[in-house]
């Protein structure tokens, strides 16, 4: 099994670090991953992408052209990847910054008013984590512990005291998901 | 030691650091610049040298001055800095220091794009600067190759007191994924006879790369040919996949290496007999091993990040053996599996199937 | 441009609206790249107004450094060239040798300048070429985020000096204005900041006469300016401005460290 | 004292707030919402016409995004008299 | 115009000087010099600029100034020169701007010496620095030619917006000669409608290598590519000698290739059949002229002044059609006559006469 | 080294011959290309005499530049390099660096040190490299022919300025010494001559000077000898000397442009 | 016909220049001509060559291993030069810095005190033009004449006023000769 | 005055005549001969005695071929006693 995702929003809205962390976990679970941004210097104030793949074979390319699961955290990365997603798949946005109606009917939509939600937790910085518990909880690719874990595991000392923080964010997001589907 | 999730660039400099290398001297430059910024904590953690130098050509000529003292350096950049290094690469190049080069390549011409891109293949395999050398060149494909290229390179460049390149492209560099480490050899501790250490007890050594008089310029040459020619006989290194029963072989290195694998599988998926070859020593170039692939196929796809460079490589390799078909993206942009695969396809249609011959000899097309 | 729009009907005096500031006609209608706050822009359009102010744009052609500013062509309504890191003075000498009548300018980052373009500004400088040149000194290299640059500051962090610059190893920041103004080709060397109001308005009146010292074939004129980079700075722009102040300008005395004669005659007659 | 006003261009203003810290008046604030390029542009928040078209915020904006426009006297011209 | 005992570097200053050459950028290497000192008489003289530089890097870049402009410029040098100008070269290439470089070839690698060679023929034929471009190379044999090669190369630089190269070696930059040099052409009075001259009643001009994004970088590289391919089509130069009846063909460009004039002549006298085909431009390379004769004759022999370097460019165009053989001297050494004799008995001993096949394609033979 | 003969029998005091003058023996005894009476011959004599008073020869390293001086490594009985055109200081960065406790010298001509290779020494000298460095200044290009150096006079006549240095077009002669002396990480910068016995003792004090900076560790220290080019100059090796005397030390005035007070103790010791 | 020659000597002693008269004569004379220098760093106080070719057919390799004359001004070039000369050839050699005996049968030597006639007209810097009044007259290679029409030619403005005395110089060259062979 | 000497490297000099430029006496002349190198070396002329061994020509020899002796009174030693 190998699952492409692509993350994508502003510089600053923690894009490339949501990929890190499932990235991170994937690897902690015996699995193949990449991880790979795009880089430039627009970079700050410009759109930041990454790539990342979580495979059971080992990963010829790491890039994509049509990722099964996109995430996207502002308007320009919804309309950049909105039509790349493979057929069946997956695009969950930021709905707290992307007011969208659906324009395909092929690939699920996921909404996650991640600011919002992060911004009620004390700290809009985590809306990343909120959206990474969703995606998380919406496809099953790893046990949500896993994720909790790789935070621990990977976050810098110096860091770790947002652990938790992080930790209660993407059972919101994670949340959020299993309330949807209850619902 | 167990996997970390490691950058490219991070992960050649910490195996560089690791392979016992003494001083580091380097340029920022997207996309290597997280190269330098590990070596600017790292070295002189270790109490090694790191120095920013001004620009590349002091880089590579504090490279030669260091390695002149027969200890491990390195410089890494990408296409403009290599560009301005081609001088000194061609000083140590005659002078026979051993030192390691790695280049992250970019889109060009010129100041371009900061894109992963092969373009600088002709530059680095078929000349260092001006005058008659050429590199090692290692060519990895991900993130654990390039660091076992790194600590190679070392190790061929101290065999041969020779230069030898890394060559990766913006996407080894910037890429994360889990990777082993080598573990930590420390600086040795001796220096090689010919070293610049001060003539205390013994008589004076000398580095340069001036002979004046053709005679003394030309046995230099032929010493040098020699010596390339044993890297030729002994050096050569690449990964063939599902070659032994291809119709059509894929030849890329690196990044394209990489990407046409998953190419390959789907292609096999849908019944096509295609192979990989994946040239890891871009020089000495694989050839004779092209060679004998090529009486077999059908036809070579040579898929690069470049407009066509290797390519001329693999059809001096193949002399007419088979047809030898090119497909390339420029300016950073990468081929992806789809687009290879559509070339495979047509590729597959376009050419029969290749009878044997008596002498593993196949039939002769002749190749635009 | 006047832009005249009647209030209320006047009684006994008329008022009327008028703009007072707008964006100059040099600088083209296209947003920047550069980080919020950072003072490249401002920087820009310091430039842009004067070379509006000296009708001067026609004739004008820019040459962009490799560094944050490598897009000004796209920035300035003025022929623009990009030069190589580091080269823009050699460049600048090259279309200026054969267009004296262009006006010429290069705009380089202290990366660009100070550390691989040394010898082509001092070169420059020494031929007395009849160019201007803008050295923004930000003391970090911006554009390949964030690494130690000639002028970063003793201590100072970057990607390149995590533990901060340590001068033992990679001597003290140079002063390029002091440096450039011991060269008796040189006609014109300043430093000058963007920090506040008073600094800015001092800025665009040394970017004015290096302009005018071109335009009287009076030589090379250099305006060295300390300039911001809240992204690798890692601080608010206005944050980063005080940073100008309080750690570059005791560094990077502002000043004039070079006014020929020649120009001071030129300064007078401009008054 | 002259009247005066300004003029944001909302789309290239990047959110740096330098206006703000220089307007003698603290007549200049943050909008709520995002511009497209994803920064809250300044805006001018004058109830009392206090900005007197000093310039002082163009002058410092690193992005010219600022038009300034200041009533100021003329003489009545023919045409109006 | 009467014959004059000319110089080869002079005759090249010289003739760039009456094509029309407004701008001289360069600095001081033997064996090039006297061309910068005729350049520093003549052009202030003519009112027009010289300028010595303060290195190459700042020559190429002030002819990368210049040259944006839309003016005839130039520059100069060898080996060491040509590598630190190799980032400006690929900045030319990028922004396609005219410019003619002339290279006195010279051995090495590194300092060398200063004798003739033909070493760094891959660094000026497979790139313009890093990046996917090549410059059309023009190789003159004899001062008469050297000076129609730069007229030629300011004439297909500014067709092409592109880099020419002039390349010769250090024999054609100090032998004299009798050659006749061209009228004087004055400076062009009008610039092209892309030159920086001031956006006056025009939109702005830009002249730049960045593209950002790859898509962009691809078109540029799209059409660089379609450039040379057209370059490729229309601007193929070579000299083909008594190749008609030819069993063995001796390829050989430059001093090579005039001194193997000689050892043809002398071979006809001792009854073989030998010809000799010289390209004239190196890039773009006679290679489909090559194939042809590949057909007919029983083997090539390469001369190069080189560890052997176009003799790859010669093995891809005859593609395994004829077995090609190298002979090269290095390090400033040169091939004289009797030696390439010597080389043309033994290949004829070596290799049985062709038979003529069907569609005039040869048996392969393998070539090591 | 005393060789003693007897002359004839002593009375009261004996006489004996002693050597009071020999070629150094950090000098190779092998003849070197320099033309008749080129003072570089002399420069190296007076080098090669303070690495034997010095007793450093065994742990000396030389980095030779491009230019005349190409084969120094040659004529020194120590370990040398031969560095690319004008990199020498950045070859001796990259050795001293690695070897801190070898003496690094280099020795570098007008056009390799200050014309191509400008970036190299000021860096060299702004990191305060602790190298030592000769900068041997006769005002032309020696090795390819006579062509016009950065340090060439107004007026002078070259291979490439056949009408004399035209100032106006490639600016005035560059004065190393005083440019280097302004960086902070410049520790001795002096300017010496050759051209006659009084001067030729300065020059060998000033470069044991030079060595002792090195061998203490405080910093670049750097020589700038004028020196003489018979051949380019196209005169006797005796006017040449003269021609220094009298155009060359009243352009580059001979004396200390730079001793930081960590060399003043040092000579104090010294004495 | 083609005839290849080597001038060899101490730099000053105007080897590339008598070399270059001959080159120059050639030419007026309706021959193919090249004529290339060794240069190199040493020149001055090295020695100083160069190969000159006269020929009535274009002219391929300017450099030749065994030239058919070789005009030797010191010890140095004697020693290069005694061993190349082509069977049959002939070995001009400046007798005043020389003390030579032959050492080859096969070929003609011509011993020439160049600076002893030089000095007595007045000039040593003369014996180049001695020297090729010499070979002129031993070899026939071209007219005299057309040697000395090649100097009024050639030299620069500057340089005219020493035409008369090159001129004699050569005569006196060929004169030697002459009276050898009428001896 | 003290009595000296110079022995000149013959086979090294190359005549360039600076070492007769700095003889306080004028002692030192080019020979008549060339040397190997095509140079006419220096020669200490001095019948008289007058070098003092004072190595100024020595000092000035760009060279480095000439080698000075100087006569010096020494201590008898025992061994001569
Ligand atoms: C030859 C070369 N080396 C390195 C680079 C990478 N590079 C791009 S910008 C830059 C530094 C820019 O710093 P600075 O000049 O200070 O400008 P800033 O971005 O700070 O305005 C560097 C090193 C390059 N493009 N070319
Ligand atoms: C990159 C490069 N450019 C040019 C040259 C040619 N070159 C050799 S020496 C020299 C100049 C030497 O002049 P200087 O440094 O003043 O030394 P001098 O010979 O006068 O002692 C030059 C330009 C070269 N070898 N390498
Ligand atoms: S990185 Fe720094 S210098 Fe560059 S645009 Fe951003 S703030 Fe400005
Ligand atoms: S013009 Fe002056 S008063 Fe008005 S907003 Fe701007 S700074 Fe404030
Ligand atoms: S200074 Fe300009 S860019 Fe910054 S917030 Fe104010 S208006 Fe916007
Ligand atoms: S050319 Fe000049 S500098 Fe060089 S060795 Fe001769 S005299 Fe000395
Ligand atoms: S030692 Fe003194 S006196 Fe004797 S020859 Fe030399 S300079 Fe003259
Ligand atoms: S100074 Fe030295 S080289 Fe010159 S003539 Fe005297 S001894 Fe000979
Ligand atoms: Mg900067
Ligand atoms: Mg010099």
């Amino acid at each position: 099994m190998q699952t492409e995702l692509v993350f994508s929003g502003f510089g600053g809205q923690g894009v490339l670090f949501g990929g890190m962390v499932l990235a991170y976990a994937g690897m902690d679970n015996g699995k193949n991953v990449t991880w790979i941004p795009s880089y430039g210097p627009e970079m700050r104030g410009g759109t930041a992408h990454v790539t990342v793949v979580i495979s059971d074979e080992e990963i010829g390319s790491p890039l994509t052209r049509r990722p099964q699961v996109a995430v996207v955290f502002n308007i320009p990365s919804m309309t950049k990847y909105e039509d790349t997603v493979t057929p069946g798949g997956l695009l969950i946005y930021n709905s707290s910054l992307i007011n969208h109606s659906p324009k395909r009917a092929d690939i699920r939509y996921l909404a996650v008013p991640a600011n919002d939600i992060a911004g009620k937790l004390g700290n809009a910085r985590m809306a990343n984590m909120v959206v990474l518990g969703a995606l998380i909880a919406a496809t099953g690719l790893l046990p949500l512990e896993a994720v909790c874990q790789a935070l621990r595991n990977h976050l810098p000392a110096a860091k770790q005291k947002f652990v938790q923080s992080n930790i209660v964010a993407l059972q919101r997001g994670a949340d959020l998901v299993k309330n949807l589907q209850a619902a | 030691m167990a996997k970390e999730l490691l950058k490219g660039n991070v992960a050649i400099a910490e195996a560089a650091v690791r392979a016992g290398l003494q001083a580091y001297f380097g340029y920022p430059i997207t996309p290597q610049t997280e190269l330098l910024e590990h070596m600017s904590a790292r070295m002189p953690e270790l109490g090694r040298t790191f120095l920013q130098a001004e620009s590349e050509v002091a880089a590579i000529n504090m490279v030669y001055g260091a390695a002149s003292t027969g200890v491990r350096v390195m410089t890494s950049s990408s296409g403009p800095g290599i560009s301005l290094m081609q001088e000194g690469l061609s000083y140590i190049a005659g002078s026979e220091v051993p030192a390691v080069i790695v280049d992250i390549m970019r889109g060009g011409p010129g100041l371009g794009n900061i894109q992963p891109a092969q373009s600088d293949y002709n530059q680095i395999t078929k000349s260092a600067g001006h005058g008659d050398f050429r590199p090692i060149v290692l060519a990895p494909g991900t993130v654990q190759e390039a660091i076992d290229h790194t600590v190679l390179a070392f190790d061929l460049a101290d065999k041969y007191r020779t230069l030898v390149f890394v060559a990766g492209d913006g996407m080894i560099g910037q890429i994360m994924e889990p990777a082993e480490l080598p573990p930590m050899r420390q600086p040795a501790q001796t220096r090689p006879a010919w070293a610049l250490t001060g003539a205390d007890n013994r008589p004076k050594n000398v580095v340069s790369s001036l002979y004046l008089g053709a005679e003394k310029l030309e046995a230099l040459n032929k010493r040098l040919q020699a010596k390339l020619q044993q890297i030729k006989e002994n050096e050569v290194r690449f990964e063939a996949i599902n070659t032994a029963d291809a119709d059509i072989v894929i030849v890329a290195f690196g990044t394209a290496g990489r990407i046409a694998k998953t190419a390959v599988t789907e292609a096999r998926r849908q019944g096509l007999r295609v192979g990989l070859f994946r040239p890891v020593t871009l020089f000495p170039f694989p050839s004779s091993q092209l060679e004998k692939l090529a009486a077999r196929t059908k036809a070579m796809l040579v898929v690069e990040m470049n407009a066509g460079q290797m390519v001329d490589d693999v059809k001096l390799a193949v002399n007419g053996k088979t047809p030898v078909q090119f497909y390339g993206r420029t300016g950073g942009a990468v081929a992806l599996p789809d687009e290879i695969l559509d070339q495979i396809i047509l590729l597959d249609k376009r050419y029969p199937a290749k009878k044997a011959t008596p002498n593993g000899q196949g039939v002769v097309i002749s190749v635009a | 441009m006047v832009d005249v729009m009647m209030e209320k009907a006047p009684e006994k005096v008329m008022w009327a609206e008028k703009m007072v500031y707008e964006r100059p006609a040099a600088l083209s209608d296209i947003p920047t790249h550069y980080c919020p706050g950072c003072t490249h822009g401002l920087i820009h359009k310091l430039i842009g107004e004067v070379i509006d102010e000296l009708g001067i744009r026609q004739r004008t052609i820019s040459v962009s450094p490799v560094g944050c500013a490598v897009f000004m062509y796209d920035y300035f309504d003025v022929d623009g060239a990009e030069a190589a890191h580091g080269r823009a003075p050699a460049m600048a000498t090259g279309i200026k040798r054969v267009q004296p009548d262009n006006i010429v300018f290069t705009y380089q980052g202290d990366g660009d300048m100070a550390s691989i373009g040394m010898a082509e500004i001092i070169w420059a400088a020494t031929r007395g070429e009849n160019i201007t040149v803008f050295f923004v000194n930000n003391a970090i290299y911006g554009m390949t985020g964030g690494q130690m640059a000639p002028t970063s500051l003793p201590g100072q962090v970057t990607g390149s000096s995590p533990n901060g610059r340590d001068v033992e190893m990679t001597g003290m920041p140079i002063r390029m204005a002091e440096l450039l103004a011991g060269l008796p080709g040189a006609s014109y060397v300043v430093r000058r900041s963007v920090h506040n109001i008073q600094t800015i308005k001092q800025a665009k009146k040394a970017i004015r006469t290096a302009f005018q010292v071109q335009m009287a074939g009076a030589g090379f004129a250099l305006v060295e300016l300390l300039s911001s980079c809240p992204t690798n700075w890692k601080m608010t722009a206005a944050d980063s401005l005080t940073w100008i102040k309080e750690n570059m300008v005791p560094y990077y005395p502002l000043g004039d460290y070079k006014v020929a004669d020649v120009v001071k005659t030129l300064n007078n007659r401009g008054k | 004292m002259a009247k005066g006003r300004i003029k944001v261009d909302e789309a290239m203003c990047k959110g740096c707030e330098l206006c703000i810290m220089v307007c003698p008046y603290g007549l200049i604030e943050m909008a709520d919402h995002f511009n497209a390029k994803g920064y809250k542009p300044a805006v001018l928040i004058d109830p009392d016409q206090r900005c007197t078209g000093c310039t002082l915020c163009a002058m410092m904006c690193p992005d010219a995004v600022i038009t300034v426009y200041r009533e100021t006297k003329i003489k009545p011209s023919p045409a109006y008299a």
